[in-house]
């Protein structure tokens, strides 16, 4: 049953619309990957969600969200204050300048529980050192005293994934948790991520550009282009039969194991930014099967027996 | 032309607008001041000395009975002519220390930093007086003076925007070019760090006008009978009782001038997103 | 370190105390603001010092005073005669008189204070004396080198304090600084350079001399002088009753204050005197017909109008209208005659174009015009650069600070005009000022001239009398007079001011000036 | 830390070294002769050799700084020329009330500009930012002189709630701390908003309001203490001002200072209390820059550990 | 035939610390690399953050000094070159930038900054126009573009600037450093079939430096692998399979964009030893499965095998 329900959501900042019609369920103990390239309006799709729209300027224009049945579009801040953090969690892109270098880690994971939990010093701190330790964090009795600085950038990502889970959350937004991270890192993180979703029946909405990350960890994808849902179906789907024409491309910008050299080929043209959207179809510029209906109107996302799709050619096969 | 169009631009926000016609309007004033000037500003009239702001006098006259009004707009041109001269000595000179210890670092750098820091430390007037002592007083000793205190200011904001510009990849990529050092310094270094400086320097204008006017307080600067507000100023704490006009008119006119600087260059720092760049002053 | 820090930590101690003492306000004190000239006096140490404020006449008394019709008053000494040929003097001296530390003044401590003199700045004051003998314990007796009438004068100058000798040589270095002891009303409690002075009254005092009412202890208890630089800074504090008397009062507040209630400012004769020196050795100065023209430029009535509200005299010797020596023949003195300049420009080779500026053989008269900060200077020159313009002389003035001016004139080679003000009431100020053995400084003239160095050396060690002196100095001075080697200008007067409901200042100051004489009649309410 | 204050000290030894050096210098390029002023005019050369002997001025240039540098150390500044008494005394005189009206100005600013500049983040881009930060802009924009002088009129004289001027009672600070505080508040109140700005814009904020943290806790509580180090770095560089930036101030309320005293004997010539004072107020500088680290390190543990 | 570029025994040390108020700490960001790059041929550099793998790129082209050993190109020793004469050598060897953001000024045009190199190098060109737009059309740049600020363009077609303002000079040599790990997916896969095809259509030599072991192995003809500084292995071919526990970890840590190659990751225990601080024996002993009480005394060699595989491992895996 889905936890966490965006419905036709368009976010405005000042007067460009940079998200228009976002739509996609996220269940608990499933991981939802949101994948998509720079300006495809994934992290506003976080912002969104947790409330925090106004931090950066923006605002919803239209659409729902529906966290566990309330409506989170019309919610008053204080009261979505306290689903801030308990609730719903974030997980931040880069550990590194996500902890206040100053206060102490243990402070900050601490600051979680006492806060929603109402727990007591003591009570949080073992709380957190609990936590530390589920995450695999060495010596955590010491690093709960220790500043953020002294903390290599794997330790940094568990130490903001232990702040998330303090209040022990039913959704958990991960926006491109391993960008930040070395490759060998990367990897640690995400199974770290996986295994938590797993253990604890979790939702987590997996905001990622990385398509070898949501085939590694995602159940499902939503794909967005340019502010708008290009697809949305299971990873296995996803991979095994593209729909949308850019969800093709995208994969095959990859090189894979075997990937013969010199058939490495992208997608011409550049994701256009909030100023420049084209008419139509967003990726009609970029798209080699665009038809001449793409270029004036805009697809709707349709929903087809399993998965949707936004694309006048609704999977036809090249 | 596009650096006008941005001023014009800068000029049209609120703020902008509200300083940039007091700036104007006081540009003017020092620029065509014996046109706009009522009277002589040098004429005497003792038996008129110390009238109060009427008709023919609009700001009074002082104890020599000379229009005030002519006085404080040929003051505007001292003053300005003196700040600007000395801000504009002190950035020339501040850019080429800085960027020159910013960009050939080493033992140089560590010396000018040093001394820059250290003077920075100290008060611009006392640095200014402490000057003025060495090489004695009059208009172009007020200047050097100025120009001085305020060097390090400079110095130390080239330094700070060569240091950043140096790790800028496109420096690295001119060098991989083969670029010398004067192509790299001349073409890119200080094209790119010039707009802070320059937005320092005007902030800094207006600090010099209060500086100038504080050592005119203290006797020191343009020698009579040329106005200055400094000067006017300090002849006229005797006659606060018997005129007070000749101490007010010469402050609100420094007030109004360095509150329109301060206002146009915040605008400026705003509009240029440069706020970041000059944290360092 | 160790010392540093200990004077740091006595420094620290001694500001704590002023804020202490703000709150304890104690009947009989009183405050006042010292003149501004006296602002910045480093000492208390008359044998050394240069420049020394009121304050030193009431913590040391002297040998006599001077009234205002320059008669004189013994104070330390009761009585004195000189003999015909002015070679030998004998004076008695007051009996049971003690040093605040206790020590006795006797002939002992003349015999020990006058040779202290030899080598120092003042050593002029005592330089015809050749011994000290001691008669008795209250009679000594001076011989002299050459007979001079001045020597009342100088004993009756604050230089002439006379310090306690035990204490002035235990202290050394450190004498008026850190201490001084005299005989005066009042004693020293504590000394800040450039701040203030505070002194509290010597109760064993009893040589109040003929010039005072009172002649015991005086009747203000602690008596605070303050220097305070800024004129108006100082007339508020009079107002807001901050302080309860003005020593000197500026030109500028003169009127305002009168128009005050509450305040009394009371005027006398001036002892100053603004002039014009001007360089004969430098081009066009060294033509006597320019510089009589220049002096003549000067318009005295002008200014006393206009800048002084007429209070006060013009100028037209070099000296103060109180001394006999003034009085010299009337076509001698120099005073605003602007077509005789003009005519003598003429004649000079100075040619006066359409706009009144004048030149000679295409040389166009620009001269310099110094002054030293302050704003009456700065006034007085703006005027005279004016008046100088309407004879089609232009002066451009620089304005410097007190030292660099005399720094500048010990160069010898620059200057030309100047404004400047002496304030001294002797007429041997012509000896300073144009000594030909003192070019440069304070010889800003630079004048050198056979005829005036003979006059001058007559009057300074030539006379027996001071009648004779009084004749040879006006000689002389009509003298420098002929040969214009400064304009006069203004005599100011000197003017002070008092709260009414604190003090009661006698009416008659019987002196040229408010000194001790008139601190032990002045009444607390 | 005590090892790291150590270890600053004594690396500044050699800062001092060739600041005094350059003091040293600096007050020989003063032109016209001390010896000069103090000569009675017509001495003899004698008299003139008497008196350049006596304070030094005949060795040679490198024995006079180490001489003198020697009895700096040991506390022993030497004489004053024309004020006539050992210059450790004049500026034991004239320190502590720099101190007070220094550091009450300090305090003041600091208090007011860090409240405003707070309020001003705050409420960024509102008519009350925009206000206050006119208002606390006028208050720089003025000659010192001149706004004390308004000051007097106005508190002293029309109100009559403070002194005019001295130094003689704490009420006697109100004006001249006012006077110079107003500058102060405004660079204060400009440095703290904008880094306060700037900060609210990190992503451990943001992290903070994912938290479910409240505004005003995370605007007052981490954003202004993340803020307070740039206002701790420019106040700690420019402390100097603090004992000599007054001295028009101190010349209009009458009050005495290091800034007047260095002032007053630069304008008669008298070497030795120059050096003592430009020496005072550099010990100041570096002590500053060091009190600065301290609090710096005290408040930041990155720089705690780089000092290690 | 002789390698076009030469490495023997490079070393580039940094200092910490101003020497002013903290002690002077040396960091070897590039410890004894011996290498031969061989004419027309990829050469991949690949490592994480911090294995001075871009440090190496620079020492290269002496865009940094070397602390000691020998950079050889065609022969000559550019670190003997005299500066003029390494000002004219720049010609023969150029760069291609990681971040194209801050690679070209931002106040020169986009024609200006491709025409640079002829005015840094004195060269008078002909028909500047011509060559301006023949160089832009090399890189697929619309050469209406040259007007344009670097604001107005995207990462993508800025790095193709990059690459115009690198190839202007007829180079044969390119050092590219991570030239496309700034950019989208869909982005980078244009780049690199750029890259591809200039390397094919004008025999250039290239070392390519990145921290994406699959990317390496899709583009380049030879794999070099760093750790802290140091080569740990040098694959002759890319494909073939690394035998370095470090090399292995990282090939492991790659996810595949195939959820059929979903992979379990290995935790790698230990800490990344400081760069200031290593460790006296193999750098990666700390984090290796396969290490021994040898590998924490003793730094292995680089050994090349028979097939031209160098390894330097006291256990290579299997």
């Amino acid at each position: 049953m889905a936890l966490l329900t965006v419905t036709g959501l368009g976010v405005a900042i000042g007067n460009v619309t940079p998200l228009d019609g976002i739509s996609f369920e996220a269940r608990k103990g499933e991981i939802l990957g949101l994948v998509g390239e720079s300006g495809s309006g994934k992290s506003l799709t976080a912002l969104a969600v947790m409330g925090l729209l106004g931090r950066i300027g923006g605002r919803v224009t239209t659409g729902s969200i529906l966290f566990d049945g309330q409506e989170l579009t019309i919610l008053a801040e204080p009261a979505f204050r306290r689903l801030r953090g308990k609730r719903i969690a974030l997980i931040s892109q880069n550990p590194m300048t996500s902890l206040d270098p100053i206060v102490r880690i243990g402070a900050q994971i601490d600051q979680v529980s006492r806060l929603h939990l109402g727990l007591s010093k003591p009570a949080a701190k073992a709380r957190s050192i609990d936590l530390m330790q589920q995450l695999r964090i060495p010596d955590a009795e010491t690093l709960h005293g220790a500043y953020p600085h002294q903390l290599s950038g794997g330790m940094k990502q568990r130490i903001v994934i232990a702040m998330a889970l303090a209040a022990d959350p039913d959704l958990i937004i991960a926006d491109e948790p391993t960008t930040a991270l070395d490759v060998t890192i990367q990897a640690q993180i995400i199974q770290i991520i996986v295994d938590l979703v797993r253990d604890r029946g979790l939702a987590l909405l997996l905001i990622t550009h990385d398509m070898g990350v949501v085939a590694q960890a995602c159940d499902r994808v939503v794909v967005l282009y340019a502010g708008r849902v290009a697809e949305m179906n299971t990873t296995q789907a996803i991979f095994a039969a593209p729909r949308h024409p850019y969800t093709a491309s995208l994969i095959a910008c990859i090189p894979a194991h075997d990937q013969p050299e010199g058939t490495l080929l992208g997608i011409p043209g550049t994701v256009p930014g909030v100023l420049n959207y084209p008419p139509g179809c967003r990726f009609h510029p970029r798209c080699a099967r665009a038809i001449d209906v793409c270029h004036a109107e805009v697809p709707v996302l349709q929903t087809l027996t399993a998965g949707s799709v936004a694309c006048y050619l609704q999977g036809v096969p090249a | 032309m596009s650096a006008l169009r941005f001023l014009w631009g800068v000029a049209r926000t609120p703020r902008g607008a509200v300083s940039a016609a007091v700036l104007v309007l006081v540009i003017l004033c020092a620029l065509f001041a014996p046109w706009l000037a009522p009277y002589d500003y040098a004429i005497q009239n003792l038996p008129g000395a110390n009238t109060s702001p009427n008709a023919a006098h609009w700001m009074g006259t002082d104890e020599f009975g000379r229009d005030l009004m002519s006085r404080i707009i040929h003051g505007a041109r001292t003053s300005l002519s003196v700040a600007i001269t000395a801000i504009g000595i002190s950035v020339v000179a501040g850019m080429t220390l800085g960027a020159m210890a910013g960009y050939f670092g080493g033992i140089f750098d560590r010396v000018v930093t040093a001394v820059v820091d250290l003077t920075w430390s100290f008060p611009e007037i006392l640095i200014a007086l402490l000057l003025i002592a060495i090489i004695g007083t009059g208009t172009e000793s007020i200047i050097i003076a100025i120009a001085i205190a305020y060097l390090a200011q400079f110095t130390r904001l080239t330094r700070a925007q060569v240091m950043a510009l140096r790790s800028e990849t496109y420096v690295e990529a001119t060098v991989n070019l083969g670029a010398g050092h004067a192509h790299v310094i001349f073409r890119h270094l200080l094209p790119n760090a010039i707009t802070p400086v320059i937005v320092a320097g005007m902030l800094a204008t207006g600090d010099a006008i209060i500086l100038e006017a504080t050592l005119g307080f203290f006797g020191l600067g343009a020698q009579p009978p040329t106005p200055s507000w400094g000067a006017m100023m300090s002849s006229g704490t005797a006659q606060i009782f018997i005129a007070p006009w000749i101490i007010l008119f010469p402050g609100a006119a420094i007030a109004v001038t360095v509150i329109a600087i301060n206002l146009f260059g915040d605008a400026l720092i705003d509009a240029l997103d440069i706020r970041n760049r000059l944290r360092e002053v | 370190m160790k010392i540093f820090a200990r004077r740091l930590l006595a420094g620290a101690l001694l500001s704590s105390t002023f804020l202490m003492s703000g709150f304890a306000a104690v009947a009989q004190d009183v405050t006042m603001v010292l003149p501004a000239r006296e602002v910045g006096a480093p000492t208390y140490d008359p044998i050394r010092g240069t420049k020394l404020n009121v304050a030193t006449t009431l913590i040391y008394d002297r040998m006599m005073l001077q009234d205002a019709d320059q008669s004189f008053h013994g104070q330390l000494a009761t009585e004195w005669s000189v003999t015909e040929d002015g070679m030998e003097w004998v004076f008695k001296l007051r009996p049971g008189v003690s040093f605040h530390d206790g020590e006795p003044f006797n002939a002992a401590t003349i015999a020990w204070w006058i040779p202290k003199f030899a080598g120092t700045e003042n050593a002029f004051m005592t330089e015809a004396i050749a011994s000290v003998e001691i008669i008795d314990d209250l009679t000594v007796k001076f011989t002299m080198k050459n007979p001079d009438p001045n020597l009342l004068s100088n004993m009756a100058t604050t230089f002439m304090g006379v310090p306690s000798p035990k204490a002035y040589d235990a202290m050394g270095d450190g004498y008026g600084v850190t201490g001084a002891v005299g005989t005066g009303p009042f004693k020293l409690e504590s000394f800040t350079v450039g701040q203030e002075t505070v002194l509290v009254r010597n109760d064993a005092y009893t040589s109040g001399s003929a010039l005072s009412e009172n002649k015991g202890p005086a009747h203000i208890a602690r008596l605070t002088f303050r220097e305070i630089a800024d004129d108006s800074t100082a007339f508020l504090e009079l107002k807001t009753g901050g302080v309860d008397m003005l020593l000197s009062v500026p030109a500028d507040f003169r009127t305002t204050m009168e128009a005050e209630a509450g305040l009394t400012v009371v005027t006398m004769p001036g002892r100053e005197l603004f002039y014009m020196p001007i360089n004969t050795t430098v081009a066009p100065f060294d033509d006597i017909k320019v510089r009589q023209a220049a002096a003549l430029a000067v318009n005295q009535p002008e200014i006393l109008a206009n800048l002084y509200g007429g209070i006060g005299a013009v100028a037209d010797t070099f000296l103060t209208a109180a001394l006999l020596e003034g009085k010299v023949k009337d076509e001698l003195r120099i005073s605003y005659d602007p077509d005789r300049a003009k005519a003598l420009l003429d004649e000079a080779g100075w040619v006066a174009a359409a706009d009144g500026t004048r030149s000679k053989d295409g040389t166009p008269m620009t001269v310099k015009l110094w002054t030293q900060n302050g704003t009456e200077f700065r006034r007085i020159t703006e005027v005279i650069q004016a008046q100088l313009a309407a004879v089609g002389i232009t002066a451009e003035i620089t304005v410097l600070d007190p030292a660099s001016i005399n720094d500048e004139y010990k160069k010898m080679t620059e200057h030309q005009l100047a404004v400047r003000s002496y304030s001294y009431e002797n007429a041997d100020i012509l000896d300073w000022f144009f000594s030909a053995e003192r070019l440069g400084y304070p010889n800003v003239s630079m004048w050198t001239d056979a005829v005036a160095e003979e006059l001058r050396i007559k009057a300074m060690t030539g006379s027996r009398t001071w009648d004779e002196r009084v004749v040879n100095f006006t000689a002389y001075h009509e003298y420098v007079l002929t040969q214009f080697v400064f304009a006069p200008i203004y005599q100011p007067v000197q003017s002070y001011a008092f709260t009414t409901d604190a003090l009661m200042v006698p009416e008659v100051i019987r002196s040229t000036r408010v000194q001790s004489q008139t601190f032990l009649d002045i009444m607390v309410k | 830390m005590l090892l790291f204050i150590v270890k600053r000290l004594l690396l500044l030894i050699p800062v001092f070294l060739a600041i005094s050096v350059v003091i040293f210098m600096l007050v020989h390029l003063v032109p016209g002769d001390p010896i000069d002023s103090i000569l009675r005019v017509g001495a003899t050369p004698a008299e003139r050799a008497a008196l350049v002997a006596r304070y030094g001025l005949d060795q040679p240039i490198l024995t006079q700084y180490v001489t003198w540098f020697g009895k700096m150390v040991l506390g022993d500044l030497g004489d004053a020329i024309i004020l006539r008494r050992p210059v450790a005394d004049l500026i034991a005189m004239n320190l502590p009330h720099s101190l007070a009206l220094g550091s009450l100005a300090l305090v003041f600013s600091t208090v007011v500009g860090i409240t405003a500049g707070a309020l001003a983040a705050i409420f960024r881009d509102t008519w009350f930012d925009r206000g206050v930060m006119t208002l606390i802009l006028l208050g720089s924009t003025v000659p010192s002189f001149w706004l004390g002088l308004l000051m007097i009129m106005l508190f002293a004289v029309t109100l009559g709630w403070f002194p005019v001027s001295g130094a003689r009672t704490a009420s006697a600070l109100v004006l001249p701390v006012l006077t110079i505080g107003l500058g102060g508040v405004a660079l204060v109140a400009r440095v703290t908003r904008v880094a306060m700005m700037d900060i609210a814009r990190r992503d451990f904020v943001m992290m903070l309001h994912a938290k479910g943290v409240s505004r005003w806790r995370i605007e007052l509580g981490s954003v202004l203490r993340h803020a307070m180090m740039p206002v701790v770095t420019i106040l700690s560089l420019r402390i100097g001002w603090i004992l000599g930036g007054a001295v028009a101030v101190e010349f209009v309320f009458a009050r005495p200072g290091l800034g007047s005293l260095l002032i007053t004997s630069l304008n008669q010539r008298d070497y030795p209390v120059v050096q003592g004072c430009l020496l005072m107020l550099a010990i100041a500088v570096m002590l500053g820059t060091l009190l600065g680290d301290i609090l710096q390190a005290m408040m930041d543990p990155r720089i705690r550990e780089g000092m290690k | 035939m002789t390698p076009l570029v030469s490495l023997k025994g490079l070393t580039r040390d940094f200092a910490s610390g101003s020497g002013f108020l903290k002690p002077r700490r040396v960091m070897r960001a590039v410890d004894d690399v011996t290498l031969d790059i061989p004419r027309g041929s990829v050469t991949g550099v690949v490592g994480e953050s911090g294995c001075g793998k871009s440090t190496l790129g620079r020492l290269v082209l002496r865009l940094l000094a070397a602390t000691s050993g020998s950079v050889t190109y065609d022969g000559a020793d550019i670190g003997s070159l005299p500066p003029a004469a390494l000002r004219a050598m720049r010609r023969n060897m150029q760069m291609v930038f990681q971040d194209p953001y801050s690679a070209i000024d931002p106040r020169y045009t986009i024609g200006r900054a491709v025409m640079e190199p002829y005015q840094v190098q004195r060269i008078a060109v002909l028909d500047p126009k011509a060559r301006l737009a023949e160089l832009m059309a090399m890189v697929g740049l619309n050469p209406g573009l040259a007007a344009s600020y670097p604001h107005q363009l995207s990462g993508g077609q800025k790095q193709r600037v990059g690459i115009a303002r690198a190839l202007a000079l007829n180079p044969a040599f390119l050092v590219l450093d991570e030239p496309t790990a700034s950019l989208d997916v869909s982005i980078q896969a244009q780049i690199i079939g750029l890259l591809e095809g200039l390397q094919r259509d004008l025999g250039l030599t290239y070392l390519f430096i990145s921290h994406d072991l699959s990317l390496v192995r899709y583009f380049c003809d030879r794999v070099v692998v760093m750790y802290l500084g140091r080569v740990v292995e040098v694959l002759p071919q890319a494909r073939a399979t690394p035998r370095h526990p470090y090399a292995r970890a990282l090939m492991n840590s790659h996810f595949e964009p195939d959820p059929a190659r979903r992979k379990t990751v290995q935790m790698l225990r230990g800490v990344i030893p400081s760069p200031f601080n290593l460790p006296p024996g193999c750098a990666f002993a700390a984090r290796c499965p396969a290490a021994t009480a040898l590998c924490q005394t003793d730094r292995p060699a680089l050994v090349t095998g028979t097939d031209g595989h160098q390894i330097a491992c006291h256990h290579p895996q299997g």
